[in-house]
């Protein structure tokens, strides 16, 4: 066991899974000699060489095609997307080819490629910087999605990632990265040295895909949420005293119907939230779905609690990030309901 | 209403329907008259290669040049063969896909050298990346005719499940990758797969072929990107065949003489050749991967050729191009072509030939009889209907466990 | 008035306009000399001129960027995609240019650009020749997004997106580019020219983007959908008997909340409808909303008709569409909860 | 564990942290050597100015050969003037950023001329497609120094309203197109725009820059195509600062001699510049707006340069390159070559020049008062919240109007 901040957690994953397998690779912009803007593949090159961790040129489209074609020759690619704000000129690579190879050739070749990607805003990053792009991905057979939230959770599901058959996006909530966060503007940054999910082995172990993790039990209502946001909604419930049961759903795609709807069912009221805007956004599929199968349970409908249908602000980030106000305003109103 | 000169410069092709069929615009330069540099050339030193046009068969239908390949009457004949196969094939398929025994069609007329001579100069076990119209690789691969049929009418013996539009073949035993609708996407891929060959110490290769009117997506420049800069084993051929559906090549190309420039510009090896010249195609995808093998990095290869027949089964040419263009192409009929060339040496003659392709027709259409006894698209039997939610995942999650529920299936 | 399907319907929208507005020019792949591969630009070309409608390279992405930068400089850019499948080459720019340059420069530039493109299934196109993606684009703030389902509304409702001012993802239901549709395998082609909504005017008009058509009232449930699918629900509540109120949303962003709000407090049960795939589908984001606003009134969990969470198949494409028998059983259902 | 021989290529640079800057390797044409072609030449007759380096300034700072621009000493001080300003207002901003004044800053120093010489060498109405790297196009424009800190303080003058990180500018008065966060997208984009110039009938035409690591972006191609297909009056720079973050130019570049030679591919003129030589990028972008002018096209133009500082604020170099570089760099300081030009015509002294920095300066630190006096991102005064709602859509739909309500503004 050790301290680790996410980048270390998930740092040690990558090292983990490349000495245990010598066909995991790691590359993406910056990835390689420097290890990375964010140093998530820091020290990787040295240890592994310059064919195991290395700088892609700036071509999301082609950094996903590269490892497309490396995983359908039985390699385990683990590519860096610099920001999810840029994974878009990839997104034709992974709607219509990465997702679909195992079906379209009925399973004689797969891609199970790791695709990792910081996301999320709160770090003043503005339009280009802050995107939370998953729910686009939740919307295409064939891709599962994962967001963790703490470090040991980011190196668990980091390694089942790889280990997966099939391919995974990989959501690094970035404002995370250092510490844990759950509020707004002028907050000081906490250390994950002080958290418990802040301890971390130093040898492989992974978290299963498709599990949620129930973080906080509670009665009055359930909170449904991933990533930076599940640490506001636990900010939201001690600050309101509202004894809210908070899902942190690790895994989107497959998301862990069976947690949400036993909680949902207990408590008969909901919440979900997303920090990217609200139309669309993977909180509606949540809800949606909530709403089918618990719905003789429920006494209130279902809040979302999300950004607004605008892009990230700069100047105005912590009047669009969901923050603790936001959260105890919504518990209220499906308290009242 | 309308500007008789465009604002801003729209490229038009020559000629258009009602016009007289004229490629007097296109320079042939002789057979045999281009360089054969080493494999180990730098791309840079290319630039001739990229903006002439490699030939072998010259007008009397003699092998002549430094690219003559020099191949066995017995290798030329296998190659006659998988082409006059190939067009026989594609005949009936379309054929029967106007009878409504498949969805959709799509030929490669006029192209088969293209595939064919590429496919034989590879080894079989190099990955193959192709589009849609390369479909002779599967015959010089040796692919069961059967089989190819029970994917196009999509019935039970379908290797894909119904899954892929007919055409769109995958074949994992013999080293083909599977064929996407999306245009350039696994040009890419296809360096991917290329480096993972040596990251395992194969000696295996790549090849992916796009067309001219697919070099224009950004898939092209990442591909070449990556086969630059990791100087991957790969071949990356733009066949060349003059039009994207009702497009004429001139809208992709611009303002640049060749595709085969492009490569120089990533400093690739870069190559234009006859893809009507069975001993062309042969000889330069020879070259290009022995140069890969040797660690020499990538080869672009633009295919001159001529797009024989309609698009797919969904067009109608007429409505774009002058009828009988295929005839006026200054470069010929890659079948006549290598037959003429065997028969000038006296290692095939028109009996022969005839006889070849009755036999090949027997054959399609013997396979085809066996191939709908395992179904046919309108008749069934299909693949059965829960496979519909296989492959998604290695293992459905519950939402297709649901789902399947739901159907009742 | 006249007899049209809608592909001449759509064609008459854009001679009107380049008829009207000499700044509005037609573009994309085949859609120049050839007049588009469904021939909705047939004509155009001759009519107006290489300038005003023409062919362009097959890049989506550049013909995204072309028609962004002719917009900001003025111009009227009608871009077809030739199928939507083939849409994700160009998303960055529509994710990260085309919605976003008026929020970008505080209103200095716009694009109001107008991207057509054929969606969905039914004419046997196999995975690359099927998809409805409309999903992902109702996910990006900035950007509005309209399905019409017959002749008579995709004119009116083209027109409108040609003189929007905010871009428009105009997508087109292609198996009702010829006919009116609601079935399966064998159904025989039916005509426009019998359909009161294949009575188009010859001249300029435009219906509001934005607003819902009630196609069918009814009584015993609200029936949400677009597209092909409001000819299937049509035939379910005809084929059922159930008195099921039909609305047509024409708009899927911003969609028109208050005329399905009001139906569905009106009949307090609900079903929505995408052919697309059901995770994180358009109908995840109107359940999510009805419920929300319309909870009190629902008398039954909202039930959602979609297809499969899988690439469209070739073969199997008639177990693959939400034909009239998926939705009677929904109806039942959502009847009996 | 690591083998020491990659088993693919992948490429790196010639010296890392640690090392002594080394550019040995890099060959420099003397000045004065390139030909100057008349602007209606055919895009592929300039194979030899994409593989050279148009050189004006040199060794000895004296302006020679054919693409001497012979400019008036008063044009070259007024271009002096907007370099020197650049590079303080870069310095002053940069500082003010570590002090927690803005978020984020980029400088652009080394690369001062590339921006200031094409700004002036263009029409004032040209529209521009910068990205984050050619701020002294602004200055070259005329831009108020005070708005401009307004938007990257995001201040309540900001006229982006609080919207983009700094240095991420619009100006909409000056010709100056939105500065997008996304790499290589408004490349396409400003094609698009130049045609549509031309279909008004304006003799404008449109300029766009990106730096060497985004020329690998599909966006590129994209751009060069359109270019290229439909002869658009567009310039399209390539900042060659032999960096992307930390990332060397080779990993965009691969196998291919320069960037410049690319354009070639598409048939498209295409110029690699000594882009710390102020005349020779003011030669090169008025050439190349002439021959767009005139209808000839587009031009490529590859700028050599480096990258002086760190790639922003967020970024520390000594990570990835030896320290001194810079001054290595063989093409040296663009500002002490102007500077040291016009001395050596006796139109310029040590005396002027630093009475000009201390000007700069002091407008600089007079400025930012005054654009304090607006508010700063810390402390505000921002523009108002609810504008957070405004112009997404011309017009805010429901559910803008619900979210605003909700925020309670
Ligand atoms: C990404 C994408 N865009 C558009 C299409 C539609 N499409 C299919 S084939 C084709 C023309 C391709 O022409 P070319 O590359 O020259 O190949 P050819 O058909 O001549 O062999 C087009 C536009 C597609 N399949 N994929
Ligand atoms: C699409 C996209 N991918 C990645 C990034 C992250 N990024 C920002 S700047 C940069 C390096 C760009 O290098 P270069 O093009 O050489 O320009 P320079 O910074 O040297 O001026 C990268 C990778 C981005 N902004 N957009
Ligand atoms: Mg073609
Ligand atoms: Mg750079």
């Amino acid at each position: 066991m050790s301290k680790m901040n996410m980048i270390q957690a998930l740092n040690s994953a990558m090292d983990n899974m490349m000495e245990r397998d010598a066909n995991v690779l790691a590359f993406g912009e910056d990835a390689g000699y420097f290890g990375g803007v964010f140093r998530v593949t820091a020290g990787l090159q040295e240890k592994y060489g310059l064919d195991r961790c290395f700088d892609a040129p700036i071509n999301e489209a082609a950094i996903v095609a590269m490892a497309i074609g490396m995983a359908a020759n039985g390699l385990k690619p683990v590519a860096e997307i610099q920001f999810s704000d840029y994974i878009f000129p990839g997104f034709d690579q992974i709607v219509s080819e990465l997702s679909r190879l195992r079906y379209r050739t009925a399973g004689t070749f797969t891609a199970p490629v790791v695709i990792r990607t910081p996301s999320g805003g709160g770090i003043r990053g503005g339009q280009t910087h802050s995107m939370s792009p998953e729910a686009f991905f939740t919307h295409i057979p064939g891709i599962q999605v994962v967001m963790p939230s703490n470090p040991y959770d980011a190196k668990g599901l980091l390694i089942a990632a790889i280990e997966s058959p099939d391919p995974v996006i990989f959501f690094e909530p970035k404002r995370l990265y250092n510490g844990p966060f759950d509020g707004g503007a002028g907050k000081a940054l906490e250390a994950w040295g002080k958290h418990p999910k802040g301890e971390v082995p130093e040898d492989h172990y992974t978290l299963p895909i498709g599990k949620a993790d129930v973080v906080r039990e509670g009665s009055a209502m359930t909170i449904v949420t991933y990533g930076t946001l599940v640490h506001v909604a636990l900010a939201a419930a001690e600050q309101s005293g509202i004894d809210a049961e908070i899902i942190d759903l690790r895994t989107l795609i497959p998301y862990d119907i069976e947690t949400i709807a036993a909680s949902v069912n207990k408590t008969g009221r909901c919440i979900v939230a997303q920090e990217a805007p609200r139309t669309s956004g993977f909180g509606a599929e949540l809800a949606a779905q909530i709403q089918e199968d618990c719905f003789f349970a429920l006494e209130a409908p279902i809040k979302r609690v999300t950004g607004w249908d605008t892009p990230y602000p700069h100047a105005h980030e912590w009047s669009y990030f969901p923050g603790p106000k936001r959260f105890i305003n919504a518990m209220r109103e499906v308290l009242e309901a | 209403m309308a500007h008789t000169d465009p604002r801003f410069h729209v490229p038009a092709p020559h000629v258009r329907p009602g016009d007289t069929p004229d490629f007097s615009h296109i320079e042939i330069p002789p057979a045999g008259t281009a360089r054969r540099p080493d494999v180990s050339i730098a791309g840079s030193e290319t630039l001739d290669l990229a903006l002439g046009l490699v030939r072998v068969l010259d007008h009397n239908h003699q092998a002549v040049g430094e690219w003559d390949p020099k191949l066995e009457p017995e290798i030329m004949r296998e190659g006659l063969r998988h082409m006059v196969l190939t067009r026989v094939y594609d005949e009936r398929m379309q054929k029967l896909q106007r009878q409504g025994k498949m969805s959709f069609y799509m030929k490669s007329m006029g192209e088969e050298a293209v595939a064919v001579a590429a496919a034989m100069a590879l080894e079989k076990t190099d990955m193959v990346f192709p589009s849609y119209r390369q479909q002779g690789i599967l015959f010089a691969r040796g692919r069961d005719i059967v089989d190819m049929m029970c994917h196009c009418i999509s019935n039970s013996r379908d290797n894909l499940k119904g899954r892929q539009l007919p055409v769109h073949y995958t074949w994992a035993e013999g080293d083909f990758f599977s064929i996407s609708g999306n245009l350039t996407t696994q040009f890419p891929q296809a360096v991917g797969y290329a480096m993972a060959c040596q990251f395992k110490g194969e000696s295996r290769i790549t090849a992916s072929w796009i067309g001219d009117g697919s070099s224009a997506e950004g898939d092209f420049h990442g591909a070449l990107v990556l086969a630059s800069t990791y100087r991957a084993p790969v071949i990356l051929n733009i066949v060349n065949n003059q039009w994207a559906i009702s497009t004429f090549q001139g809208m992709a190309a611009g303002a640049s003489e060749t595709f085969a420039l492009k490569g120089i510009g990533y400093g690739l090896a870069s190559l234009r050749i006859d893809g009507n010249d069975f001993l062309a195609v042969y000889a330069a995808t020879k070259w290009a991967a022995e140069r890969a093998r040797a660690g020499h990095g990538a080869t672009v290869i633009e295919s001159y050729t001529y797009r024989a027949d309609a698009h797919s089964t969904s067009d109608d040419p007429s409505g774009y191009r002058p009828k009988g263009e295929a005839d006026a192409w200054p470069l010929g009929d890659p079948v006549e072509r290598l037959k003429n060339h065997l028969i000038g040496l006296g290692e095939w003659d028109e009996e022969r030939h005839a006889a070849l392709e009755k036999e090949l027709d027997q054959l399609v259409i013997a396979s085809y009889k066996e191939a709908e006894t395992f179904g046919t698209l309108h008749d069934g039997p299909l693949s059965p209907v829960q496979t519909m939610f296989e492959d998604v995942y290695a293992e459905p999650d519950w939402r297709l466990r649901r789902q399947r529920r739901d159907l009742g299936v």
